[in-house]
Order: C-alpha cells, then structure tokens, then sequence
C-alpha cells in the first residue's frame, strides 16, 4: 500500500549505520581502551581506572587541559564575531557577490593547510618575518615573545584556519533572515547597526552559537597546529594524546584522556547551549 | 515629535524624480503631488517602476535627480530610519522572534516613547486593526491575513505622516483580499492618514482609491480619480490596464449631416475629435455594449461565439467585421445561446477615444 | 497504446476515498465521477483536499481506502509514472536544462515513440497553445505565461485520458491570468479532452467549468454545474464561498395570507419550505438587491455608508436593520451618496435559503 | 549620494585583502623559492631551474606523482558517486530529516580525524582487524595484503574523510532542483531511477563536478592520511613535499615539487571542467 515508506526505511538504514559506525564506533572502542590496564607495553583487557587517576591528578596533564581550553575558547569566540560581520557584509551588503564570496569560504575550508601552515611557520618562526620586518624597521629592538611560535601564534593561526567553519552555520542561519527584515528595522527608526543588533543577531543566535561549538570542538582536539607552530612547550592536550597513541604507545592512558576531554567538552557546550536558550526567551 | 500632517502643505510632493540602475532606467521624469489624508494608488504592470517610487518615498532607495519633499520639507536625502513615514511591505517582513505586541512596539521603543504610552497605543491599535486577541502570540505562528494586519499595526502606530503600502494584499487568497480591501480603505478613513498604495490590481485599485496613478515604463501615464482614469483613460495603455476593452477602428464619414464612425455598414457614434475621411479608433468597455436580436439599425451584427456564466453577469464572446467583441450582460437578462445572430449598440457616452488608427 | 478514451465509462471515478496525514484527515469520504470530455473543476479554499484528491488521481498520492477507476479500469494502485493521466502543476516544474521542444517532447521520447513522430506531434501542439516561436528556447527563459502554456504543451501532448490542473493559472497577473481563462477553455473544448481543474478562484470556476465539485475540509459539499453552484447552493459554504453574500435572519409570520418574512417591519419573500413562527436565515447576493428612494412598502430600510466605484458597477455598503448589506449596481444607475436614506428590495428568485435559524 | 556604493567598497575590501594574502600570498612564496638555490643547507635567490629539472626528471618523484594523481582520482570518483546517492536521498527520499543528515554531514566534517584515524589504523594496521578477524573465522590462511597499510587503506580512509566535501556542493545544487520536477518527470512516464538520471543528474552535474575537484584537490595536497596509514612505501607527493620543508629542509625543491603539483592539477581540471561543460550542451 505505501510502498514509499518501506523504500525509506531501507535507504534510512545505510546513513544509520554509517554515522553509528562513522562516530559511535570508534568512541565505544576508545571508551573500552581507557579502561584497559598497561603491561610490558602490551594492553591487557583488566579493568583498571588507572589510567583516569593520571590523567586527572597529574599537574602535566591539567595545564595541558587549560591551556587547550583556553586556547579554543579565545579562538572560538574570535571566529564567532568575525563570522558573524563576514556573514552579515556577504549576505546584505554584498549580497550581488554572495555566492562567489561563499564559494571562497568554502574553498579555502581545505585549500593548503599545508601551504598556509609553512606560511604561518615562516611568519613565527624563530627568525620568522614578524620580528625581523619590526626589528628591521626599527620598532623593536629585540624579537618579541608575543611574535614567536607559541600559543599567540596558535590562536591566529587557528582561527584563519577554522575561519570557514565558523561562516558556514551562520551564513546558513542569515539566509533566513531576509534583507527585508533588516530594512522593516531600519522603517521603524533603527539605524543599521541597530538593525544587525535587534534583529539579525537574535535570528542567527542559533548559528552564533553553533559557530562557536563547532570551532571550539575543533580546535579542542587538534594537535597538528600546535606541533608544527606552538614549540616544544605550548602544545596542546592533542598533542599528548596523539603521542599516547604513537612514540609513548600507551592507547589506555591515550584513551583516558580523549575521553575526558569529551566529557569536559560535553559539559561546558551544553552549559553554553542552557544559557544561549534562556537568553533567547 | 507631533504626528499631526501640516496641512497647508502637501503630504508628498515628487518632483522630477530620475532613477535609473545602470542603464535601465526605472523612473522616468515623475512628477506627483499627494495631498493630506488621500488614499493615493499607483498601479501598474510588474516592473512598471511603482515600487521603485513607492521605495524612493520611503527612503530605501535615492533618485538620480529631482526631489522629495514630505509636509513640504525636503527629504530627498534622507535615509529611512530618519523619515516619518512607514510602510507596508509586500512579505509583511515581521520580526519571527518577537510577540506582535513586541513587533507592533518596536518602532515607538527606537525612537524612546515611555514605556506606559508604548502599551497604551501598541494595545489601541492592535484593537483598532483587530488583532487585540492575537497581542501575545509570536508573529510566525499567524496568519496570512493575521501577519498582515500586525504589519498595519506595527506601521500605523507610529502616526507616520504618510503610510506606504507595497502590495500588501497581494498574498491574500481572493476572499479575505476583498474583505481586507474594505477594511483597509475604512480604517484610512477614520484615521485620516494618507495612504499610497502600491498594486498591479486595477479593480483593487479603483475599490480603494481618491486618485490612482498609472505608471508603465517608468512614465506615470495620467493621475485622475477612478472614474476619469476609467470613463476617459488618456491614453490606449491605461484604457487597456483599467478595465477590459474592445478596441477597434471606424471609417469617419458624414452620415445623414453627422459625423459617425462606419463599421460593417451601420454608423457608430465616434468622439468628437474625430475627423472625416480618417480612420479612427475607439474602444467600448464590455459592460457598456449592448446584446440584442440581430437586425437592429445603427449597430454591429455578429454571431455569439462563447456564452459564459460568471454568477453575477453572463459574458458573450461575439464575432463580428471588427473582430471578437467581449460584452456583459445582468445575469437576469435574456440568454443568446453560441449560434445566435445578435446585434450590439452602445451610449454614444460609452466611447474611449484612442485617436486617430496608425495606418 | 490507443488515446481514444472509452466513451462507454466515465473518464475518472472516485469511489469511498479517504485520506488522512497522520491523525489529520485530507480528504474524507469521497465519492466523484467525472464523465468523458468533461471540464470539472474542485473549487475550495486551501487545505480543504482539493489538491489532495487531485494528486490520487494523478497517482502521487494513494487512498487509505476506496478505489479510483480511469476509463472503467481500476488503476487505485497504479502509480503516477504508469498512469495515462497528466498533471499540470502549479509551478510549472518544466526542465530549466531542456529546450520548449525537449520539455514537450519528454514524456513521448519516455515511452519510445519514433523521433519523427515526436517531432510532428511536438510541433503541432507548439503551435496549439501558442508558442511556436519559442521552440527552441531554454524553458528558463520565458515568461511565466509562455512557461504555463509549455506546461501544458508538454501534458497535452501525450494524449492523456485526463489531464488534470493544479491552479495552473495561481502564478500569472490578473490580466493574463483572465485571457488565459479563455484561451484553456478553448483549447479544452477544441481538443475534448477531459480536464479536471483544481482552483480556489471561484470566478475562474464559474467561468470555465462544466461541473464544480466545491470542497471543504476534505468533504465533497457540492457537485453541480456553475448555474446549479450559484443560484442553489446546497449548504451555507457553498453559499457564502462562490459569490458574495448578504446572509441575514428573518422571522416567519404570515402576512395578508402568504407566509413572509418580516424584517424592519416589511415582509420580504422567504423560501417555501419555511415555516410560520420560526426564524430563517435567507440570503441576497449583491447583483440581485436593488437600491432606490427611501419609503417603498415592502422594502428594507436603511442608509448608504459607503460608496464605491468598481468602475462597470458601483457598490454600496447599507446601514440596515439586519446588518450592513453589500448592493451592486450598474455603473450606470443613479447613484446614491454616502448618508442618503434608501430602500433595497429584491425579486422572489433571489432569495438562497439557508435553513432555519440557530438560535 | 550613494553612501551605499562607498561603504560597499570599504566592506568588500577586507575580504579581498584577506582572501589574496590567503591564497595569492603563499604560492607567490612558494613559486619566489622554486627558482632559488640550495647551498650548504640555506637557501639563497639566485635563479636556477634545477629544482624543477629534480622534481620532473627524477624516476622517485615521477612515482609519487602518479600514485598520488591514481589515489586522489579513484578517491575523488568514488566520493563523487557516493556523495550524489547520499545527496538524492536526503534530499528527496528522507526530505523530512534532511536538516537532520545534512548535520552528520557537517559535523562529520570536522568531528575527530584524530580517534578516526586511529580507528583505521587499528582496522588496517600489521596486526589490524580486517586481517585478524578474516583470519579468526578461517575464510583466509594468512594475512591479505590488501587489508595492510598501503594505497587501498589510504583510499578507504580518505573516502571516509572526504565524503562530506563532496556532499556539501552536490547537495547544494540539489536544492535547486525541486521534488516537483522529479514528480513532473514521473508523470510523464520516468521511472524514479530515470528521474534522476535524465532530470536530477544534469541539473546537478555542476554540484557533482566541483565535489570530484574539490576532493581530488583536497586528497592530492594530502600528506597526513598517507604518513599514517600508508607504511614506508606507499606515500603521496605531499609526504615528500612536507619532507623538503621538513627534516629534508631543501625548501626550493619543495617548492618547486609543490607548483608542480598546482599546474598539473590546474591543468587536469581545466581539461574536465571543459568535457564536462562541453557534455552538458
């Protein structure tokens, strides 16, 4: 009788299980590991909760832990404004050029991460341009701090990175906004400005804050950034999973860790998603 | 901030506006006075420029030259947050996220009124449009009919000097348009403040309106109340826009000592422009035409093609030597089934000029 | 694969259909024959099932329960792309990547008629609804009147049992949505096919159609042709949706022997099957009460409030004691101002009954 | 008197600004190095071609531009296919869920290449559980070549990364294309398989077009999948490009192996763009 639900039903079941597979798969197996037990550099499957003792007593782990918290966090809230003002000027003002304006955003979303990141490197390194175009001028006298690899250059690297990612769930959100919602404001007596304020940002919140979470989840658990632009010492919590995984080969503690910083990332969005959501009513 | 028009002034004076978007132009050398509590229309086919000028009025878009002057003052520069008019907009454009009485607010919290008087006119108004019971919802959970008149309320609380409405009934279905159309043009009556109302309806239009203005092509073709833009359109566009017309050309002679219009052999009554020896065209409306057994002197004969039945009037298709002739009949009178021979007359006062026939 | 339809059955019968989304029942209970040749329209306002049951027809949606049948065949399972019926939709839905000719010639290149074939068929249908000039156009490039009549090229020309329209004529102006009117019309009646026409424009039903089926809330309220819709309506719906209406409650008295209506005093003429001491509810439509002086016996009583000119009729809306009346009247009668005392009156024939009055 | 026009241009600067030293910036670096000279391990701007007579002439490079070019096309077909059936179906079929899957797909964009990895390591690795589990249940003796690091693990793996690129632009031009015009084709006498070869699949061709390029793109710049999953041998281009300005440091032969790479792929994809247009007439 309804031969078209069926027919839906068996296409439903291959995404179903793609995205099972795709995302609650690997967490199940990385959940399982962090409970594994460390032996002789072999993994034996003996319950232990070792390995979340080390990874949330340990001092090393714990700086790690902020550092990347407030590592995303910074980057994440720069890209959600900057976002926000590309967004608006492509979907408005520019609104003759929005596609062409949007295709670069894509583009760029996976264009030369490794061009840009060798770029990024030459402009912070060592004896990178920032410090030598201002020593060479005569502005500093000595290469500033600020200027080298590190965690400055992290977060401007990361959110020319993760730039496109922000735009994505904001210019999506914008598109139902109509420029004739804005120009009913600005009928009313709102100037633009009060417009963008009054109107578009309360419609696009739900970008906004996606925005954020996208990037702050992104930017949380990469590692490859900070290995090739934050030294020796500004890495991130990334960058000790990935070596538990690698050269340290201890998957139990690698997984403890990753599953902590699930939870941690867990806990603080969906306080985010509460108050965004009281603060819309 | 006095609400009250200054009435020795007109409300809307345009003069010579020019607007063009790159080499199209859009408004052509527009002159137009709208004068104090009018209800003015500007009708026109798509793409006519009456949005455009109705735009221009409202601060949206600027003209290339001329100037606007709103209560006498100049206001062809000055952007639309910053002019004391509103308007209407075709999609309604509420705010989604806002109550109706937040959205029918919003203009009186931008520019500072008290909170207590914001309350007292939002919840005046929102009677007064008819909407009192819907003041708490939120505006995307209206109706079509409902959004529109929220849209109404969110303008007219303002007390603009003049309201702008672009096609604001256009999303209606055919019911509520005609019932909204009366109650729109009773609640700018009571009001008494000036509308311009932007539509591509002409029957909507002569409905409503103190003076329509026809536009096509940028031009504004004739202003005039709607008898004189329907009894003697100035020009064949605006006679063809407004109302339904059979046009056709006459041979002018002198019959019998009077100039007539010759058509199949049977003298018609031509305007008194006309003159002898020419061909001429005029145009008679279909409601205006008579039906009748053939044989009748001094008329067009043909043959009923179509006999259709519109509920209140029946309308003919008719063949005749100038062509198919579309005529109106009360529903009541005497049917001509397809088939029949008919003659047609009309009131010598029932012919629209179009002037002399281009050979 | 013969088109000649099957004169011995009707074109298309619906028996017992139901329809429900979820818990929200679409279409209930619907029994419809539509005979060959046949111009039917469903008339309704939205969501009343029309498109609902226009679209089992066509095989894009299947009833819960009962059965269609197209030319004495069950085809209730069938689906669309094995149906011989073709749908115009309401948005035209013509492949923006194909030319006119390519759009017309898709359904026949589907099921495997010769290329020559195609071609002859194409162009002459081309030529049938009046855009054989743009054959070779790209669909995307016309106006949204060529794109209608490519549309329904491009149906038609498969020789469909039926052809079948979604308010195919909701996206044109008025003025060319009313020649288009016609012009299907014609080609429906030259071409004999049957067409079911789905509208919520109660003029364009009138106008075209053999039969109407008026539907609300997914009944069948009423099935007969335009005069039978009009001039009888069988329920209050019908009624107040085709046409306008002045509804209002008398009391049934005998009066100098015959039963009456009394309103104001004055008897007015109720219909037969009222009875004495009860009130009825009656209705006049606007075209069929008459506006003249005040004082005439047996009239109603009331005051001009309003007065508008629709160009060929003037409309006046009349303070009375039932309520405000809508009167129309030719353009050409004497007119009565705003303010003025009148009588309105009306013939026998023109009362619609509408049931005794609920109390 | 059009202070629109003004502000437009000042807006529209910053975009431009920061798009050209996004992507015009690094490759005139990187083209500037091609031609410069590697002496005693630093880099000095006297013109030479050798890097380039290196990078074209050399039988190791020539490999590895080839396996790069064979990967990154099977990839970018596969994605291609896979992408426009997702596409249809949440598009079409699941039209009701589509903001839903339209979300995974986001999501899965950026969610977690790290634990992702790791899990097709663990699946393809020496020891991994393609091999192993085959093994276990007897249907092979011993461990199949195919189910080890290498090209066809890369593939995999990458299809996996990738696929979310390639939906994003089919879908996009799907969204274009109405279930009306699907019905209309129905109606007609097309089945639901011929409405989307003859209606859907034109109209989207340009959607389809830009996600091979986008993923054979993305795919051939890569060099993170294959440094992970494809043993010592079976490396991209990147892998050597990343070594050059690496551990290799010879940046001017990297430079010259990575314009290289460019011009092949500009060259490729104009070639397809213009049979793909030529087709489409």
């Amino acid at each position: 009788m309804k031969p078209n639900r069926i027919v839906a039903a068996l296409q439903l079941a291959p995404a179903s299980v793609y995205y099972s597979a795709l995302f609650g798969a690997p967490l199940l197996v990385l959940v399982a590991y962090s409970f594994y037990t460390t032996e002789n550099f072999d993994f034996v499957p003996e319950f232990t909760l070792d390995n979340y003792v080390t990874a949330w007593t340990s001092e090393v782990y714990r700086t790690y832990f902020i550092r990347t918290l407030r590592i995303s966090a910074i980057t994440a809230a720069v890209i959600a404004v900057v976002a926000f003002f590309y967004s608006y000027v492509i979907t408005y003002t520019l609104r003759a050029h929005r596609s062409l304006l949007y295709f670069f955003v894509l583009v760029s979303m996976f264009g030369g991460y490794l061009v840009r990141i060798y770029a990024w490197r030459s402009i912070f390194g060592t004896e990178g341009i920032a410090n030598s175009a201002l020593m060479s001028t005569g502005i500093i006298a000595e290469p500033l701090d600020l200027l080298r690899n590190g965690e400055f250059a992290i977060i401007i690297a990361m959110i020319n990175f993760y730039l496109p990612l922000g735009i994505l769930p904001i210019y999506a959100a914008m598109q139902n906004v109509g420029p004739g919602q804005i120009e009913a404001a600005q009928d009313l007596g709102s100037s633009r400005l009060g417009a963008a304020g009054k109107i578009v940002l309360p419609l696009a919140l739900r970008g906004v804050t996606v925005a954020f979470v996208f990037t702050f989840i992104a930017t949380a658990a990469e590692w490859l950034t900070p290995q090739l632009l934050g030294g020796t010492e500004d890495q991130m919590i990334g960058n000790r999973i990935a070596y538990q995984f690698g050269a340290g080969f201890d998957w139990p503690l690698g997984a403890a860790l990753a599953v902590t910083l699930v939870v941690v990332l867990a806990v603080l969005l969906g306080a985010l998603f509460t108050v965004v959501r009281r603060w819309v009513r | 901030m006095s609400a009250t028009p200054d009435s020795t002034s007109p409300a809307i004076e345009l003069v010579g506006i020019e607007k063009a978007y790159g080499q199209a132009p859009a408004v052509r050398h527009l002159d137009l006075t709208i004068a104090q509590g009018e209800f003015f229309s500007l009708l026109g086919p798509s793409g006519c420029g009456k949005t455009t000028t109705l735009r221009m009025m409202a601060g949206f878009e600027f003209p290339d030259a001329g100037s606007i002057r709103l209560d006498g003052h100049d206001v062809t520069e000055v952007p639309a947050h910053r002019r004391q008019v509103n308007l209407v907009f075709q999609k309604y454009e509420l705010f989604p996220h806002m109550t109706v009485r937040r959205n029918v607010g919003y203009g009186l919290k931008v520019r500072r009124v008290p909170r207590a008087e914001i309350d007292d006119r939002v919840d005046e108004m929102l009677e007064t449009v008819g909407v009192g019971a819907f003041a708490d919802r939120r505006a995307d959970q209206l109706s079509g009919g409902q959004q529109q008149r929220v849209a109404l309320a969110r303008a007219l609380v303002n007390r603009p000097r003049a309201l702008l409405l672009d096609e604001p009934l256009s999303a209606l279905d055919v019911k509520l348009r005609k019932r909204m159309q009366l109650e729109l043009k009773s609640i700018q009556e009571r009001l008494g403040t000036t509308f311009v109302y932007v539509t591509h309806d002409q029957e909507e239009a002569l409905l409503m309106s103190d003076r329509i203005g026809i536009m096509n092509d940028g031009r504004l073709l004739q202003v005039g109340t709607p008898r004189e833009i329907y009894g003697t359109p100035a020009d064949p566009f605006v006679a063809d826009f407004v109302g339904e017309l059979n046009a056709f050309e006459v041979e002018v002679r002198k019959v019998g000592g009077r100039v007539s219009g010759v058509v199949d052999g049977s003298p018609v009554d031509v305007p008194s422009s006309a003159s002898t020896g020419k061909r001429w065209r005029i145009a008679v409306r279909p409601e205006r035409m008579e039906v009748g057994p053939a044989g009748r002197k001094d008329a067009l004969h043909g043959r009923v093609t179509e006999l259709n039945y519109l509920g209140h009037t029946l309308q003919y298709s008719v063949e005749t030597a100038v062509g198919e002739l579309v005529v109106r009949a009360g529903a009541g009178d005497v049917e001509r089934e397809p088939g029949s021979a008919v003659s047609i007359w009309w009131a010598a006062d029932a012919v629209i000029d179009l002037g002399e026939a281009t050979p």
